[in-house]
């Protein structure tokens, strides 16, 4: 076991323990446990093809063991990799159960080995991939390039029967009154205001706003309140200008103004 | 052999690979090579104004030349093929609703005074909107009214007929058609105004000037 | 004399021009030019294919080159003069590790999942280095797997080839020998047990989409 190899350097070769230690030293330097099985695999020194993935299985539990006596933290996929490996070494050395229906222990290694020979050659490849020649550091585009000048030229356009609809439209537009809005019940906020300038000076004390709208728009409920609005919006920007107090007693009470006493 | 190995190792490169890097140098680099930067950057002992020489020659009369930018060397494009350089791109667009009525107008009632559009468009009509039917050659200059101020009229052109298909101005459809034909509300026209049709309109001189050249 | 004088206001350039023609394109511009874009700009009748086929020969040995990178062209210096253009060289960000697997996974095993990468290194695929080859405009978004999930794939892109000095994704180094190894088949683990795979058993029509676009 690890452990005992650990306790008692002695039994250990200084060159077994150095290894050892670099693989703890750089637990943190391995992506995953792949990467971590990839990098013990060379140990064996043979074709990943003919790789022992038992001995593999042995060296990753042993590996997994020393970090657990030394406390270091071992991600959770660490852990999963080295259930599934001693399962694995289990299900390698027992006879196998011809009852079991699932892969093959053997199975299971092959695939183990093939995840280890893809990784390593994509590790080959994306090596030979940038010892290329590379552009801007081996091979060089044209530093002084002559821009391609952009011309835009907007064709116009328009079909027959664009033309005839268009003098159709002129033609009979006198046909349609342009839409007006009626004013004659109508008060509009510019006259409020100029009405109200007339009066805010005698209004020294609060005011219901209603008194203020002019004679003969107090009755006809469309003019009264087109009148009341004119005036309330006219108050507003008084108040704005800081010529007149506006208050209300609750929602819905009426809207009292006066003048400001120092206005 | 093995003496000719020995003397490439501390002579300079032969002329041709001089050539070479001198023509290497220049497309890469952003700006205008000086021939004393090409002293600096070739190996020891070259001659790049040499090299320059023949680089030149090697590109005369093609679709890049070697050019002396003020004291400096730099690839540029043969004069020739300068229009290469440029991209056109076309857009098609449609003609604004002031442009179709005022050109409608123009068809419909040439030749025709910017006094006389206005008149029917109810608007003023902008310089830019004439200005683009002119250059377009959608209409042009047609004679000037014999009336006080003597204005300038326009008319139609033959690039107008071709794109619209029309043989004449005359084979514009009239009112009557353009009712027909669901353009129009089958509605009463306002009173006073007159079925307008440009074979049979009030200015039969007009007219007879339409096609005059 | 005449004849040919009359011939050339109709037919295309003589092939000679037209070499001059795409050599003044391509030389104009850093990025490759795609024939379709050639044929754009050059006059009607011309053939940039043949064009450039000479063109490429007459480079052939020079100082510059004529380079294929996808289905674009473009000139590049010969890469034995890199050493001449310590000034042009530009400092690429270093990438990690992490990076240079993922874009060689990708290139060789392209359209490639995040799932598939995943698989093959063995490890989580941060985010950044997906982002920074994203960025770098090596690998692009392909077309979505129709499988479960619909996970997107990556590919890599024209600007990846022509960094890379490449024609063409089937001209990645050792590629074939990795085929025929078998090292490039999504092959999935016996018996589905652990690791599941959202892309398993969807190898085969991932390998027939390989270098589609």
């Amino acid at each position: 076991m690890a452990e005992t190899d650990w306790d008692k350097p002695d039994e250990t070769s200084v060159e077994a323990r150095l290894a050892a230690e670099a693989l703890i030293v750089d637990v943190e330097g391995y992506e995953g446990p792949l990467d971590l099985l990839l990098t013990l695999s060379r140990t064996q020194k043979v074709d990943l093809r003919r790789i022992s993935v038992l001995q593999l299985a042995e060296q990753y539990l042993a590996f997994v063991d020393q970090a657990k006596v030394l406390r270091i933290e071992l991600a959770a996929d660490y852990l999963v990799m080295a259930a599934w490996l001693a399962y694995l070494k289990s299900r390698l050395l027992l006879p196998p159960d011809p009852t079991d229906a699932g892969p093959s222990a053997e199975d299971l290694a092959a695939h183990l080995a093939f995840q280890l020979e893809r990784l390593q050659a994509m590790r080959e490849a994306a090596a030979r991939l940038m010892a290329r020649d590379q552009k801007g550091r081996d091979f060089f585009a044209r530093g002084l390039p002559e821009d391609v000048m952009r011309l835009r030229r907007t064709v116009w356009t328009a079909s027959l029967l664009d033309l005839m609809q268009a003098y159709a439209r002129i033609r009979t537009k006198d046909d349609f009154r342009p839409y007006a809005m009626d004013r004659v019940h109508v008060y509009t906020m510019e006259q409020a205001l100029e009405r109200m300038r007339g009066l805010i000076g005698y209004a020294g004390d609060w005011t219901d706003l209603v008194t203020y709208l002019p004679e003969g728009w107090e009755a006809d409920p469309a003019r009264r309140r087109s009148a009341t609005a004119a005036h309330f919006a006219a108050s507003l920007e008084l108040a704005k200008r800081g010529q007149i107090e506006m208050r209300q007693g609750e929602a819905f009470a009426p809207i009292q103004i006066r003048r400001r006493p120092d206005a | 052999m093995n003496d000719e190995a020995e003397r490439s190792l501390f002579a300079a490169p032969v002329m041709a690979e001089q050539e070479r890097m001198v023509e290497a140098i220049l497309f890469a680099t952003a700006e205008p090579v000086t021939v004393a930067e090409l002293v600096s950057r070739l190996p020891l002992g070259c001659d790049p104004a040499e090299a320059l020489a023949h680089l030149r020659r090697r590109y005369e009369g093609r679709g890049v030349r070697v050019v002396k930018v003020g004291d400096a060397w730099a690839f540029r494009t043969a004069p020739d093929l300068g229009h290469l350089m440029q991209k056109e791109t076309v857009e098609t667009r449609k003609l604004s609703r002031a442009a179709i009525e005022t050109l409608a107008i123009i068809a419909y009632h040439q030749p025709c005074t910017r006094a006389e559009i206005e008149e029917i468009r109810g608007v003023a009509v902008s310089r830019g909107t004439v200005d683009q039917l002119l250059e377009m050659e959608w209409i042009r200059f047609g004679r000037r009214r014999m009336t006080p101020g003597r204005p300038i009229t326009f008319v139609v052109t033959e690039p107008f007929l071709d794109h619209f298909g029309l043989e004449s101005a005359r084979d514009l459809p009239g009112l009557k058609e353009l009712r027909a034909a669901g353009l129009l509300d089958n509605r009463a026209l306002p009173g006073g105004l007159t079925e307008p049709d440009p074979d049979e309109g009030e200015d039969v001189a007009g007219q007879s000037e339409l096609f005059e050249d």
